[in-house]
């Protein structure tokens, strides 16, 4: 029923738009890409559409790491307007393209090649019902170890392979002084990391059973329960004082030497380059201990929706201009991200993202490229969200034990679902 | 026919009935006072005489024209009110002629009628101030002109002296008073004080919960009450209503009154009301008021019916025009009013006058007069 | 009240004993006054740093070398989405948004409780109830509801503005939340109008009426002119709630050229994955904020006369 | 009066009254035709859209509305959590902080604006100074006074770090961080925002007591205290239940004061009902579930609120 209002709702402005015989030359875009870093990567984009006689027409909503946003863009298409496209975030587009108010970009993927260059589990949330929706921007990956070099020189540590090494590289920063781990203790931060330490602790084929098949064995298994425990282990390198900090904070810390590590997605690297560091010298990303192969990923995606007929040639270019590999690497090196697509050439990036590029290629090849539970990628957003919950729960005392935490996963996990 | 005319006017909030089937008529340039108790629903008459409030049956008609359905400002009326009403951000000039602004008057015919009002009542030094700038009777004198400014068929006053002080009341009364004579306009006047009654009103209407208990000119009223209720309510001090039954006397009827200790009084009637002898033997209200009940010495000569007993003073008050005393008869304090040089004594026996021709008897079951 | 307060204390002690009671009572106020103070200092002090010491130094530090940069960068040069020219613009938009919705709400506050104290009629106080009741519905759960039929008024305005030529604002997102800003504002003007007018005097109205004035004169001639308090209140609570609201104005006008100063705001301090330009953020937050500081610290003595006489009366 | 000319007098208005009528029933109607639009789009806007939610509340909804009734699931579920203590659901988190939270905010609102209304009244040299630095505090929006506040509250930031760099090193004080106390900083910002309003209601109050009854009692030998307990606070009753009116429905829509300052607490241990609403049915697109506890809190804001509004315009209308 909502679905016929919806496309209702869409006809009749299409009606009435039709009306007008010229195509507008103008896209809408709702995004919470606000802060300066992230605005000057897009700025690239309007840029390339400028040049092809598109104007930008900008709809930002920050907050809430873009909930403030999905609740604009909610408001938006329950109104009936809907923007060109809007930066989203994995289930969500499938949402709105079951609830069919998505438009339909096949056509120019095809001419594209979008099915070639745009890795399958990309195009798990870019196409619906063998539809392109949604062009994806950039690929994310969380399981990285950020670490202030000059102590880790200071203590002397070596790149961590497993996570023993990992605790051991801990328990040196603790000797020496400094705040081994720094973490925002903020759910999805939380979250965010315990995704790393399941597929550190239980293995690629345990990652992807437990948070993307949502396989009930395995999140009641004594692997999950080791993988509790060892975040319990984790969270002891913590400071007291983690609770609500923002991740740039934690981030900060990292970057001033009073933290060794961070284990956060790539965008940290963005903080790193304000503070005007370089990979290497100042500073050292590593795979989180473990899961090197691997990549947990999540992406950005500009959803296309079903706009008036006047309106599909500026966001074909849109749709276009995204994915074309010259903004996909321009955009990536200032993000911090990697390109979506794994056809483009890795020479503008630094260090870390020439490692994330062939990362990620290699994880598309071998099968190990997996959505992130915690960034939404892994299940929708009532299980995400119930399975932070329970994390956070456990990390800060809610919840008591490992055995507790397990129990309390499925039972979250089944209810959400 | 009358100027004013109330027909069966019934008002009623909800389940509640406020009046009763209201009769009422007033000649052209009479002076009506609509006296009672608070609540008994004389400021409701007046409001609904002024269209303030609807009425929920019967008419009202001034000079012979209906205006229950009318605007109140299409009823030509004028009304005073009791807290005098006086828009606080305009001047007293202003609240003079706001009502004629509203008519669309011209600005200098305004003018000329604000002055001629302000000559009338002595307030034009203060046209350009504003209320809170006045005295209480200033603003009485201003709520006064906006009324009189208006030269309207019907002037209504709700309690315009409750909120001055006494000295004021009176000075103001008599202003009243003279105002109406000067001008001849028609003025109906709720007050709750049965002297401003006795003194302004050339009709007065005695209301209790929501009915007019007795409708007369202030003599009628005074010296023929209806009821118990208007022969106590109005007068001051308020009439005697004692207890007493109806003796036979071989010729004729008596009134007998019981006394403390000593023996009952027994005052033959000479001119008794025909309905009296239907209630010998039976109990009756005597009502008779103060200064019907005096020194024999200074009892009305003409009065042709004094009966004459001795009774034991309690009380005495001198007041200064006259000395009250406070007897005990059919167990109740009863007050005589005596001239004011009249020499007795408490704890003394005196004689007193009892003037049976202004004296009333009630029924005490129904309360109404026996006539 | 005060004055006769005094006495009683000189009464029950010496001089000394009102002078300790005195220094007390300075001394709770100063010290509440901190303690309000507090936030505004630490947004004050931090928008004169620099990023480094912000993040070296201590937050109730005064600044070392005080810097106005980041009071020109939020002003003329931060980004708020792609457009980087500070966040100056957008008070036009709040402007244009509140000061219409805030008229109107009062306005028709106004009438309503004109309405309800002085033409009373059956059912006015279960009408009022109602509508009482009303200002304690949680925005979010109107938000999607609102927005389906905002949508069909806006193509219902676009199909008007193909035939006859003029929308008549329907659809408009500026109209839009004037709109939704008045719907859920008037319970609140209602109330406050309500509880002052209840308190006046209902012979003032009778005497217009006899004086021949309608309905609307009334209102406009007496009522009005003795509100001047109660709209002071009004106009202030509303002012600030309407300003401050990011929840609507973020959902029906977030496009950047109707986009109202709270979700410029908004756009410049809640970053997701950047940097977070502390100095710049509290610069910003003041300078948004300046409208309604300067409401509350201008009109506050009116704001108090207001209440005190009869908003809170009832 | 004979009967004929009754009926002349009758006769007339009658004539007159189709013209008459139309004009005096429109006069009659017009106080109703002018309240007719606020409360049409109240009704429309605040009822239709509470039968709304109700009826979604119903459905299966999840990231849109769906109209299909599916039955009492989302109340099964939020009753199935509100006993789930150990560890606590999110929705038992919300509502027993709706609890302390509610009960302290008004509570200390209430009685730290009648402290500082009673102490500026006390004629105080510099009151217009100080009125607004008590008043500006609700000026602000949360979005940015919470930022401040989370750095002052921050141990490793301002109250504890300041005081430590001043040489007071025992002092702690990190409740922010603190999954069981994180609820009470919530309350102290709360109250630093409204408390300033709250003192401006009771200020005002106490400017409008009437002197006479202040001397009265200090003639019949009250304390100062004793005047306040007994006279001034009695008096004050109407003004209570007003800022009980403003507190109650602040305190029901704090939203915002919870994700700025703690963005949920240590393990959400400071979500408040709206936070949980707003949650499932924008976050988790569970919109059912959101609409049921928007439901429940609209229910227990009608067990709170109407009976005092009941009683309250009862005795007004008499």
């Amino acid at each position: 029923m909502l679905r016929k209002l919806l496309i209702g709702t869409a006809l009749a402005t299409s009606f009435v738009f039709s009306a007008h015989a010229a195509d507008v030359k103008e896209v809408q875009m709702l995004h919470w890409w606000t802060s300066g870093g992230e605005a000057a990567a897009l700025n690239v984009l309007k840029g390339d559409l400028a040049k092809e006689g598109y104007a930008w027409k900008d709809v930002p909503v920050a907050g809430g790491g873009g909930d403030a946003a999905m609740t604009a863009l909610k408001a938006m298409v329950a109104a009936g307007n809907y923007p060109t496209a809007s930066q989203m975030l994995g289930y969500t587009v499938l949402d709105y393209a079951a609830a069919g108010v998505m438009g339909d970009l096949t056509e120019t993927a095809k001419k594209e090649g979008w099915d070639k260059s745009v890795p399958a589990a990309l195009q798990k949330f870019s196409v619906y019902e063998g539809k392109w929706v949604a062009a994806p921007v950039n690929v994310h990956s969380v399981n990285w170890l950020w670490i202030n070099k000059a102590v880790m020189d200071k203590i002397g540590g070596t790149e961590p392979k497993t996570f023993d090494d990992f605790v051991a590289l801990l328990d040196k920063a603790k000797a020496a002084g400094v705040i081994p781990l720094a973490l925002g203790g903020q759910n999805w931060q939380e979250a965010t990391m315990f995704d790393s330490v399941v597929l550190s602790t239980g293995g690629p084929e345990f990652y992807k059973k437990a948070f993307n098949d949502l396989d009930d064995a395995s999140l009641k298994s004594d692997t999950m329960k080791k993988s509790f425990d060892n975040l319990a282990k984790l969270v002891t390198y913590v400071d007291p004082n983690f609770s609500g900090r923002d991740w740039n904070l934690a981030t900060a810390m990292v970057i001033k030497g009073d933290a060794l590590v961070q284990v956060m997605g790539d965008w940290a690297k963005g903080e790193f380059h304000a503070a005007k560091k370089t990979p290497g010298t100042d500073f050292l990303c590593y795979r989180f201990p473990g899961t090197d192969g691997s990549v947990i990923y999540n992406s950005d995606m500009f959803g296309m929706f079903n706009v008036p007929e006047d309106r599909k040639a500026a966001q074909v270019a849109l749709a276009t201009a995204t994915l074309s590999k010259s903004f996909q690497s321009a955009f990536n090196v200032v993000k911090g991200s990697v390109p979506a697509r794994t056809d483009v050439p890795d020479t503008d990036f630094d260090a870390c993202g020439k490692k994330g590029i062939a990362d990620l290629k290699k994880a598309n090849e071998g099968g190990t490229l997996f959505g992130s539970l915690a960034q939404g990628y892994g299940a929708p957003p009532a299980v995400a969200n119930a399975y932070k919950d329970v994390v956070s729960k456990f990390v800060h005392g809610q919840i008591k034990t490992s055995d507790e935490a397990v129990t309390e996963l499925v039972k979250a996990i089944d209810d959400a679902k | 026919m009358a100027f004013l005319e109330i027909d069966g006017l019934r008002k009623r909030f909800g389940q509640v009935e406020i009046l009763k089937g209201i009769d009422v008529e007033l000649e052209k340039g009479g002076f009506l006072v609509l006296v009672g108790p608070s609540g008994c629903g004389k400021s409701t008459l007046l409001n609904t005489i002024a269209g303030l409030e609807t009425i929920t049956s019967g008419e009202i008609r001034v000079d012979g024209r209906a205006i229950n359905d009318l605007h109140p400002s299409k009823r030509d009326i004028a009304m005073v009110f009791q807290s005098y009403a006086l828009y606080p951000n305009m001047t007293v000039a202003g609240n003079i002629s706001f009502g004629m602004e509203m008519r669309g008057v011209p600005a200098d015919e305004r003018q000329k009628a604000i002055d001629k009002v302000a000559k009338v009542l002595q307030i034009g030094h203060l046209l350009k101030r504003k209320p809170s700038q006045l005295s209480g009777g200033q603003r009485q004198r201003v709520a006064m002109g906006r009324a009189l400014v208006r030269d309207p068929k019907l002037f209504l006053f709700d309690e315009p002296l409750s909120n001055l002080d006494a000295k004021l009341r009176v000075d103001m009364r008599i202003e009243i008073k003279r105002l109406h004579a000067t001008t001849g306009t028609t003025i109906v006047y709720v007050t709750h004080d049965q002297i401003e009654a006795m003194t302004l009103a050339t009709k007065i209407a005695v209301m209790r919960d929501g009915e007019v208990q007795q409708f007369g000119t202030p003599a009628e009223i005074y010296n023929n009450p209806a009821n118990i209720f208007v022969a106590d309510f109005m007068g001051s001090p308020a009439m005697n209503l004692i207890p007493a039954t109806i003796g036979g006397n071989g010729s004729g009827l008596a009134v007998v009154l019981q006394r403390e200790a000593r023996e009952p009084i027994s005052l033959p009637m000479a001119n008794a009301p025909a309905g009296l002898s239907a209630f010998q033997g039976k109990p009756i209200i005597f009502g008779v008021r103060p200064e019907a009940l005096t020194d024999p010495e200074g009892a009305e000569r003409n009065a042709s019916h004094i009966a004459t007993a001795d009774c034991h003073i309690e009380v005495v008050e001198p007041a200064g025009s006259d000395t009250f005393a406070v007897t005990n008869l059919g167990g109740k304090g009863v007050v005589a009013r005596l001239r004011a040089d009249a020499n007795i004594q408490p704890g003394t026996s005196t004689p007193l006058a009892f003037n049976l021709t202004k004296a009333v008897f009630f029924d005490p079951a129904t309360e109404n007069r026996i006539r | 009240m005060s004055a006769v307060a005094t006495p009683a204390r000189q009464a029950s002690g010496g001089v000394n004993v009102k002078l300790v009671n005195r220094i007390v009572i300075y001394g709770l106020l100063a010290l509440f006054a901190l303690f309000y103070l507090m936030p505004l200092f630490v947004m004050l002090v931090t928008s004169f740093k620099t990023m480094d010491e912000i993040q070296n130094g201590n937050m109730l530090a005064l600044p070392k070398a005080p810097t106005f940069d980041p009071w020109l960068k939020a002003w003329g040069e931060t980004c708020v989405g792609l457009t980087c020219a500070g966040i100056k613009g957008y008070f036009w938009n709040s402007i244009k948004m509140v000061v219409p919705a805030v008229l109107i709400s009062t306005m028709l506050g106004a009438l309503n409780g004109y309405v309800l104290t002085k033409w009373r009629f059956r059912g006015a106080t279960l009408v009022f109830g109602l509508m009482l009741f009303a200002c304690f519905i949680p925005f979010q759960s109107v938000l999607l509801p609102m927005a389906t039929i905002l949508g069909s008024v806006g193509r219902f305005g676009v199909t008007l503005q193909n035939s006859i030529g003029t929308s008549f604002g329907l659809g408009n997102s500026t109209v839009n939340l004037v709109f939704v800003h008045v719907v859920y504002g008037i319970g609140f003007t209602t109330l406050f109008f309500r509880n002052y007018y209840e308190a006046f005097p209902t012979e003032l109205v009778k005497a217009a009426q006899v004086d021949g004035a309608s309905f609307f004169q009334i209102f406009r001639r007496i009522m009005l002119p003795n509100s001047m308090p109660i709209f002071v209140v009004t106009v202030i609570y509303q002012f600030t709630n309407i300003w401050n609201d990011f929840l609507f104005a973020s959902a029906y006008a977030g496009t950047g050229d109707s986009m109202p100063m709270t979700v410029a705001l908004n756009n410049v301090v809640n970053t997701s994955t950047g940097v977070v330009e502390y100095n710049v953020n509290m610069a910003a937050a003041m300078i948004a904020a300046l409208p309604t500081l300067l409401v509350y610290v201008l009109a506050g003595r009116y704001f108090v006369r207001g209440l005190m006489a009869g908003a809170v009366k009832g | 009066m004979s009967t004929v000319a009754t009926t002349q007098i009758k006769l007339t208005p009658e004539q007159a009254r189709p013209r008459a009528s139309v004009r005096s029933r429109l006069q009659d109607a017009l106080p109703k035709i002018v309240l007719a639009p606020s409360f049409a789009i109240t009704i429309v806007f605040v009822y239709g859209f509470i039968l709304w939610t109700i009826y979604l509340s119903f459905t299966n909804s999840k990231t849109f509305p769906s109209y299909v009734i599916t039955g009492s699931r989302a109340y099964q579920r939020l009753w199935g959590w509100t006993f789930d203590t150990d560890p606590p659901s999110s929705w038992y988190t919300s509502i027993t902080n709706m609890g302390i939270f509610g009960f302290l905010y008004i509570l200390i609102c209430l009685a730290l604006g009648l402290f500082l209304a009673i102490l500026l009244d006390q004629k105080i040299r510099g009151e217009g100074m100080l009125r607004p630095i008590y008043l500006y505090p609700m000026a602000l929006s949360f979005i940015v006074t919470g930022v401040a506040w989370k750095w002052f509250l921050d141990p490793g930031l301002g109250l504890e770090q300041t005081l430590h760099q001043w040489g007071w090193t025992s002092f702690h004080f990190d409740w922010i961080k603190n999954k069981d106390f994180v609820i009470y900083t919530v309350v102290i910002a709360g109250v630093w925002q409204a408390s300033g309003f709250i003192m401006a209601m009771f200020l005002a109050g106490l400017r409008g007591i009437d002197g006479e009854i202040m001397k009265a009692a200090q003639i019949d030998g009250a304390t100062t205290f004793q005047l306040y307990r007994r006279i001034v606070i009695p008096l004050l009753r109407p003004i209570f239940l007003s800022a009980f009116i403003v507190l109650a429905h602040l305190a029901i829509k704090s939203y915002d004061l919870v994700v700025a300052l703690t963005s949920g607490g240590p393990g959400g241990s400071a979500w408040l009902p709206s936070n949980f609403m707003y949650e499932y049915t924008f976050k988790r697109n569970e919109m059912a579930v959101g609409s049921a506890s928007a439901v429940i809190m609209l229910m227990t804001i009608v067990a709170i609120i109407v009976p005092y509004l009941y009683s309250e315009l009862r005795e007004k209308s008499r």
